[in-house]
């Protein structure tokens, strides 16, 4: 497969904003027919943006496309499926009450007259699956609903190649998968690109984009920094290109031994539907980073220790008492915090003004009819408009509704939120996951200066560097355990191994959280 | 919008104008036209005994809506309001018995009903997690029944003066006007009290929490089910006193509340709220209340048909939310 | 006509405003444009009633040629119209002081074919109980069955007012074989008949209150009607408003034979008046709030009503608290013979009338069923008498021991558990 | 004796995948069968007073079947009353008794209802207005219209299209057979064609949809536009057992609500995307058993309402509470 043809796919100067934010910013990429071209970069640094682009989900405000050396522009998903390009989105994109095929074929049933034709149906159905192998696995009859995490990765795989297209897009396809679904993958990708398909790729682990790419495009805060040939760079290089600066530079200084005091939060033993037999500790003024797979169980963690799906048994300790978290009030209560990683469906109140989505947890710690103070408390009068300058939220008025914020600024209410509420255990889960360098630069100094202000910190992450940057201690989870903990500074491998399972003599079997909890991961 | 909010200070004196602008429901510049339709048709109605009139008609439905726009800004619908309306005419008439010295303690007991009506509505929704819109849409066959089954079929008694006085009576003499409906009275001390009640405390800021994003909500240490549950039972209340003034200002009547419930809800969403929740302010949803009686006022005194009164109250509530939807929309 | 014309401009209106709506939804998909013309289209809606203001500006000219006041050919029959008024000077036949077993212009049939020993089971087939008038029949005819140990079961089933539903119910009560006579009180008069064509069939039947379009049921219970009705208030308001006489005429809602009939009486007579001014003619719902506030909107426009006509009194007391309120001298009112207007006619000395639909029709049916069971022959046309409580008979029935809502004319005070049975005490 | 039929049942539909709301109906029916031959007259069984217990459901089913669609979509339908008293109006007026004008008023109406339903769905779909104020005022709107141009009952329908309500053929009524017709069509509709798939999916979750390629604005507004046609169904079935239309026949019956309750009872969920028109048959039926009942055991008028309104309230409970028992 030679790069003598022309590009399939072009973008020339894309360029495409959000309220608030630049997403991408003149952005000009060729992608060749029978070679796999991964995007990396930051979250928030566009990838996901673009591939939306590509497939037609979003248009471009300037620029164009082209294929196959003609300029094409898509109103509606279905327009770049016909022409040939399909894609896997980062974030399932299945009904979990209907069945495999109906998902797979879902608007392009057979069918003649408008009826479907259920053997043939059933016929294609199996077929696609046997493409991706997992035939064995997966009943195209199944309800998607019942299928674990990995199965659905592996529906999604099937659907976009359903398509025959020429192009195809995925956004971190690994990410919920154990080693040997990776190696089902690969093994995948390679058949595809042998007759003749494109293949664009986002992933975070750099093993993978390595072995797989020929091509590497790095993308950072919107812009295209650069693309290179995979076997012309290390991995270093990327990641530099990636952040801008030297990765050692880029947190903050991790935590002296005399800043780290007693044990603030300790749980003993706590299991429940999704967890097993957890047990940490975690001190005031240390951050302890939390790693592990999609689905390993990492959310169901924080959900457990705040009271969202309480822990069925085993024990909770607050600093050194023992304390029943049923609900979350009852932690905030206990003075806690959790900065979910789903800020549009968690964290935040969109319709509502500023003040009042940061006020919220204060209030309802209040008497239901007490009156309300509109930029703060009794005590502290102008509380919010303290917090909004100290993690400097950008906005015109602090009565500004939030859904008008950025990304970035929203995630910087969300925490003033919990710094309002006065926390001093504060559980973040992916706090940087798509906004922008800078804003994610101060956030890490945030929770350092947490921090450093005594406060215990259990940071979730599923990006490495982040992990690894901001932790003085690395927690890693799979398959609703603890698998392993890791001293600051522990290097990717060490921890991508415990992640997948090893070590703990589950090298078979399957990570299998089901049901909603990790569909809104 | 959006982009102004985020491109910065320098140009955020436009931005607090625009959206100060944003924040003056539509409503009040609709009434305004009303009352200036009915004006040009007879002066009589703007003279302070008219208004006076108007508010007095109108108290039972703008307080019934008031009620109901805390259960539409949690994200649900109460029906059952008009079935409690008319079960508290009904049961008054009962209980009062003929006996005016009744009709205290009836007050009270009127209102326990209301509050327990509401508590099931709420827990059917909080706990049972039946859809609000079926489970007060059960209410409302239920109580309807229930009222009736309860008196035989027909009201029983008279409804005595001293009760119909809230309805019905008038405080005089006072200056300018010589005489004040006590049904405007209570319209007003009831707004002012939901008003603060929403507007100035805890509960009308949770509330708008738990429509907005439940979830969050929750995460956020808010108690969303006993949320729910509060704003049902302030709906009931709202319905009973509406119920009161109704009784007082018509007399004995065994529907006096019927078909209420879908005004309530249509002046509410004239008044901007949002159905499913999250959006909503007291004051604006009284004015849509307020408006939707002086439109009836106004087509009236047109001489409209009126069948054709309700395909204009159709048409316009259409549009009001349509409206509402498209600057959503525009400023996202 | 001008009013014909603005009813037709105003469909138009609306048929385009609809119509904006579609093509504006066609037209943008996720663009702005459609809910913005949406709001032009609500504008419209609201605006537009200005616009309309000159074609207004006579209220007066309202009352007789208002849309409420146009009386449909379909409503009206000179010959029926003639039957009730020649009807109303007649004296019904049958036992002094018991008018629910008096009948006026019979003609009988014979029930031979039907005859049969007891024990008896009576069906009835109800339109619903879903106002106070009903409700104080039904207890009456309960009181009359209980009054007959030969009926040993009495079957009802009530349509809670819906045609269809009653029609189910007639079918059921049919093929349930065990009635021997189908009372039947039709919820509306052409919906309803072929359900009891299909009953005579099967049955002897009995229709009341409300009539259908077949003579099939053995005998017809229907007091003298709606014409005599309407034409008693009027008349009286004509001879006693004086000159010049400012008259509201308050109607429930259009589209009821019965009130129709009533109306067009009153309309005949009022026109036939000199000194009558029929200043308005309103639908009040028979919802108290609205036609006080209607009442009370009158007021505030023409200063003084001397008159007030109702099809149906179950509002009246409404209708004169309107002018307590804005204090202002009672009016002449046209009630019916509820409780609570009898009682404040009473107590007020009012210049009034109460023309009625008596609620003692509803005994008669059980009465002609038990006559058919005989084998006795009974009128075809079962046509009751139709009282009417003046200011000089006012006294007799006024029962201040009964609620508001009862009504006086139930010929049920010699019944068995009166008053209790009625919600009196 | 309740429970053992209830456990059979409950095997039995494990087989034959029937959605659990007939759990319910079996439960309902053997209730009324009992209650009937100790307190009634033990006549349920006998084969009229059935087939009248379904007929008495017929006119409610049509427009159910359409209501299902819609709220699989996660839309609603407030304006059918109104648009079946148009119908039914219409229809009468139009006839005006003449056979042969027949087919002409029944094409007119099916194309009133087409129209309504388009508008009510470009203004669902298109203006993004809540479907339940859309149809509410679209409702108004219809009854505004209407109300003002008849008062009363206009025109007949001939006698010959009144065997539509009447007719039999051998001991069957026409009507049954037309409800078990829209309830089959519905059912294959759903479960074969694409447009059946297509709407599970948007009411599922329109962004998926949307994201694989669907026109969900499309889906939607022909969701709207079949459930109108249902309506006009009904109008014309109700209009020719009364032989002649009259303005309140839509809302006397209650249609709106009630078709709403009798599908959420089937078990579809408002939220859209789960259930069928086979669910919400039993839920109707079990509205007609429950009247029957009534009617049979001569229960008090008022208590009737009483009991229906906590039944639906129940139904829906029992749903909720079994999936969350599922969930735990």
């Amino acid at each position: 497969m030679a790069n003598a043809q022309l590009p399939i796919l072009e973008a020339r100067n894309i360029t495409k904003r959000f309220p608030g934010v630049v997403a991408l910013n003149d952005v000009s990429i060729q992608f060749m027919p029978g070679e796999v071209h991964a995007v990396v970069g930051e979250n928030g640094a566009g990838k996901s943006t673009l591939m939306k682009l590509l497939a037609g989900a979003y248009t471009p405000d300037e620029g164009e496309l082209f294929f196959q050396g003609s300029s094409i522009s898509f109103n509606h998903p279905r327009e770049a499926q016909e022409v040939g390009i399909s894609i896997i989105y980062q974030e399932f994109n299945l009904l979990p009450e209907r069945t495999v095929a109906q998902n797979i074929f879902l608007g392009r049933e057979p069918s003649r007259y408008g009826v479907v034709d259920q053997r043939q149906l059933m016929r294609q159905t199996q077929a696609v699956l046997q493409r991706v192998g997992a035939e064995t696995m997966i009943s195209p009859d199944a309800e998607v609903k019942t299928l674990s995490i990995a199965q659905q990765q592996l529906v999604e795989i099937a659907k976009a190649l359903s398509f025959d297209s020429k192009v195809l897009i995925m956004d971190e396809p690994t990410a919920a998968l154990a080693t040997h679904e990776v190696e089902i993958l690969t093994r995948l990708i390679h058949k595809l690109i042998a007759n003749g398909m494109a293949v664009i790729f986002i992933s975070h682990r750099f093993t993978e984009v390595f072995d797989l790419a020929k091509m590497i495009t790095v993308l950072k805060d919107g812009q295209h920094v650069a693309t290179v040939a995979a076997d012309a760079a290390t991995p270093s290089q990327v990641i530099t290109m990636m952040v801008g600066r030297e990765l050692d530079q880029y947190f903050p200084e991790l935590a002296r031994a005399d800043e780290i005091g007693a044990v603030a939060l300790e749980v003993v033993n706590g299991s429940n539907a999704k967890l097993h037999d957890i047990s940490l500790k975690l001190r005031a003024g240390e951050i302890v980073g939390v790693s592990g797979l999609q689905g390993s169980g990492r959310t169901e963690l924080a959900q457990a220790i705040f009271g969202v799906e309480p822990f069925t048994s085993g024990r909770i300790l607050v600093k050194g008492t023992e304390r029943p978290i049923k609900t979350p009030k009852a932690a905030i209560n206990l003075r806690m915090g959790f900065v979910t990683e789903d800020r549009k469906a968690e964290g935040i109140f969109p319709n509502q003004p500023l003040n009042d989505n940061i006020l919220a947890p204060v209030r309802a710690l209040q008497a239901l009819l007490r009156r309300i103070k509109r930029f703060g408390t009794a005590e502290k009068p102008q509380l919010v408009l303290e917090l909004v300058q100290q993690v400097d939220v950008r906005t015109p008025s602090i009565q500004q509704e939030v859904q008008y914020l950025s990304g970035g600024n929203q995630q910087k209410v969300v925490l003033a939120k919990w710094l309002a509420s006065t926390c001093d255990i504060l559980i973040f889960d992916e706090p940087t996951r798509g906004i922008d360098v800078d804003a994610k630069a101060s956030i890490h100094e945030m929770i350092r200066d947490l921090a450093q202000a005594g406060t215990a910190v259990l940071m979730i992450s599923s990006e490495l560097p982040e992990v690894i940057g901001m932790s003085d201690r690395i927690v890693v989870m799979w398959d609703g355990r603890i698998s392993g903990e890791l001293p600051a500074g522990a290097g990717e491998e060490a921890i991508m191994h415990l992640a997948t399972g090893h070590q703990e003599s589950h090298r078979t079997a399957v990570p299998e959280p089901r049901g909603e909890g990790t569909l809104e991961l | 919008m959006a982009q102004l909010s985020t491109i910065g200070q320098e140009k955020s004196w436009r931005d607090r104008i625009l959206s100060g602008l944003r924040s003056v429901s539509p409503i009040y510049v609709v009434l305004i036209l009303l009352l200036i339709g009915i004006g040009t048709q007879n002066p009589v109605f703007l003279e302070p005994s008219g208004i006076l009139n108007l508010l007095r008609r109108a108290a039972p439905l703008m307080i019934l809506t008031a009620g109901q726009l805390f259960v539409i800004v949690s994200g649900g619908f109460d029906l059952s309001v008009g079935s409690i309306m008319s079960l508290t005419v009904i049961g008054a008439s009962l209980l009062i018995n003929n006996d005016p010295t009744n009709a205290w303690w009836v007050i009270l007991v009127l209102f326990g009903i209301g509050i327990v009506a509401g508590l099931i509505n709420g827990a059917l929704v909080s706990y049972l997690k039946v859809p609000s819109l079926i489970a007060t849409l059960g209410m409302l066959l239920a109580l309807r029944g229930a009222g009736l089954y309860w008196t035989g079929g027909a009201p029983r008694g008279y409804l005595t003066d001293n009760f119909r006085a809230f309805g019905r009576g008038w405080l005089e003499p006072v200056p300018w006007v010589e005489r004040f409906p006590y049904a405007v009275i209570v319209l007003i001390v009831v707004s002012a009290i939901l008003i603060y009640l929403f507007h100035y405390t805890n509960l009308g800021r949770q509330l708008l929490a738990v429509g907005d994003n439940p979830r969050a909500a929750k995460l956020a240490g808010i108690q969303v089910e006993k949320m729910r549950i509060v704003a049902f039972a302030v709906s009931a209340v709202t319905a009973v006193i509406a119920g009161i003034l109704q009784g007082g200002f018509g007399g004995v009547n065994p529907d006096a509340g019927d078909g209420y419930e879908l005004q309530a809800i249509s002046a509410a969403v004239l008044g901007g709220a949002v159905l499913l929740g999250g959006r909503g302010s007291v004051p604006a949803a009284i004015a849509g209340a307020l408006a939707l009686e002086a439109l009836f006022t106004l087509l009236n005194l047109l001489g409209l048909p009126k069948p054709l009164r309700d395909a204009v109250q159709g048409l316009i509530i259409i549009g009001a939310v349509a409206y509402a939807a498209f600057s959503g929309r525009r400023s996202r | 006509m001008l009013n014909k014309n603005k009813k037709r401009s105003w469909l138009v209106l609306l048929a385009l405003v609809a119509l904006i709506f579609g093509l504006v939804a066609c037209g943008g998909s996720d663009t702005e444009e459609p809910a913005g013309d949406d709001t032009a289209a609500e504008d419209t809606a609201v605006e537009e009633p200005a616009a309309e203001e000159p074609a207004v500006e006579e209220p007066v000219a309202a009352g007789l040629e208002s849309d409420a006041a146009e009386v449909k050919s379909e409503f009206f029959s000179q010959e029926q119209y003639d039957r009730s008024m020649r009807q109303m000077t007649l004296t019904a036949e049958g036992p002094e002081g018991e008018p629910w077993l008096q009948y006026l212009e019979a003609e009988f049939v014979d029930t031979s074919e039907f005859a049969k020993d007891g024990p008896y089971t009576f069906c009835f087939s109800n339109a619903g109980v879903n106002n106070p008038w009903r409700v104080v029949g039904y207890n009456t005819m309960l009181a009359e069955v209980d009054l007959h140990p030969e009926i040993e079961e009495f079957i009802h089933v009530d349509a809670e007012g819906s045609d269809e539903k009653q029609i189910s119910d007639i079918a059921d009560l049919v093929a349930g074989g065990n009635c021997d006579v189908l009372i039947v009180s039709p919820n509306t008069t052409a919906a309803l008949t072929p359900a009891v064509e299909q009953a005579c069939e099967v049955l002897p039947v009995i229709v009341f209150d409300r009539g259908v379009f077949t003579d099939c049921p053995v005998s017809f219970v229907q007091p003298i009607g709606g014409y005599a009705f309407g034409e008693a208030g009027a008349r009286y308001i004509i001879d006693n408003c004086g000159d010049d006489c400012n008259v509201l005429a308050l109607r429930i809602l259009p589209g009821v034979d019965v009130l129709e009939e009533r109306w067009a009486s009153a309309k005949l007579a009022f026109e036939g008046a000199g000194n009558i001014n029929v200043i308005g003619v309103e639908f009040g719902d028979g919802d108290n709030a609205k036609v006080k506030s209607i009442v009370t909107d009158y007021l505030d426009r023409f200063g003084q009503i001397d008159a007030v006509w109702m099809d149906a009194g179950a509002t009246a007391v409404a209708a004169l608290e309107a002018f307590e309120d804005a204090g202002q001298p009672y009016p002449i009112i046209v009630g019916e013979d509820q409780q609570d207007f009898l009682v404040k006619w009473q107590e007020n000395g009012l210049s009034g009338i109460a023309p009625t639909f008596p609620t003692f029709q509803w005994r008669t049916p059980i009465i002609a069923g038990l006559r058919i069971m005989n084998g006795e022959e009974l009128p075809a046309v079962w046509r009751l008498p139709q009282p009417i409580i003046t200011n000089d008979n006012l006294d007799q029935y006024v029962q201040p021991n009964m609620p508001p809502l009862h009504y006086a004319m139930c010929g049920c005070e010699g019944m068995p558990d009166f008053p209790g049975r009625w919600g009196g005490e | 004796m309740t429970v053992k039929t209830l456990s059979n049942v409950r095997s039995l539909m494990r087989e034959t995948r029937l959605p659990p709301v007939y759990a319910i109906l079996v439960v309902v029916f053997v209730a009324a069968v009992v209650l009937d031959a100790i307190f009634g007259r033990g006549q349920i069984t006998s084969s009229t007073i059935l087939t009248n217990m379904v007929v008495r459901s017929v006119a409610l089913g049509i427009v159910a079947m359409g209501q299902t669609f819609v709220m699989l979509a996660a839309s609603i339908d407030l304006s059918v009353a109104y648009l079946i008293s148009v119908t039914a109006v219409m229809a009468s007026y139009l006839m005006q008794g003449d056979p042969n004008r027949v087919p002409m008023a029944v094409a007119a109406v099916f194309g009133i209802g087409a129209v309504v339903g388009l508008v009510n769905g470009l203004i669902v779909s298109k203006l993004k207005v809540n479907p339940f104020i859309a149809t509410l005022g679209v409702g108004l709107v219809l009854k505004g219209l209407l109300n003002a141009s008849f008062e009363t009952f206009v025109g007949a329908v001939p006698r010959s299209f009144q065997t539509l309500g009447y007719g039999q053929i051998g001991p069957i009524p026409i009507s049954i057979l037309v409800l078990l017709a829209v309830t089959i069509i519905g059912a294959l509709v759903l479960s074969r064609t694409k447009f059946g798939a297509h709407l599970y999916a948007v009411g599922g979750n329109v962004e998926t949809s949307r994201l694989s390629g669907l026109r969900t604005d499309r889906v939607i507004i022909l969701a709207h536009v079949i459930c109108s046609l249902t309506a006009v169904l009904t109008g014309l079935f109700v209009v020719s057992r009364l032989r002649s239309g009259a303005p309140w026949v839509g809302t006397d019956g209650l249609y709106d609500l009630e078709s709403i309750a009798a599908v959420v009872v089937g078990g579809t969920a408002l939220s859209g995307g789960k259930g069928g028109v086979v669910g919400t048959l039993a839920g109707v039926l079990i509205f007609g058993i429950l009247d029957t009942m009534f009617n049979q055991l001569g229960v008090d008028t008022f208590l009737k309402q009483v009991l229906r309104g906590a039944i639906i309230i129940l139904a829906v409970a029992s749903y909720t509470i079994r999936s969350r028992e599922k969930a735990a």
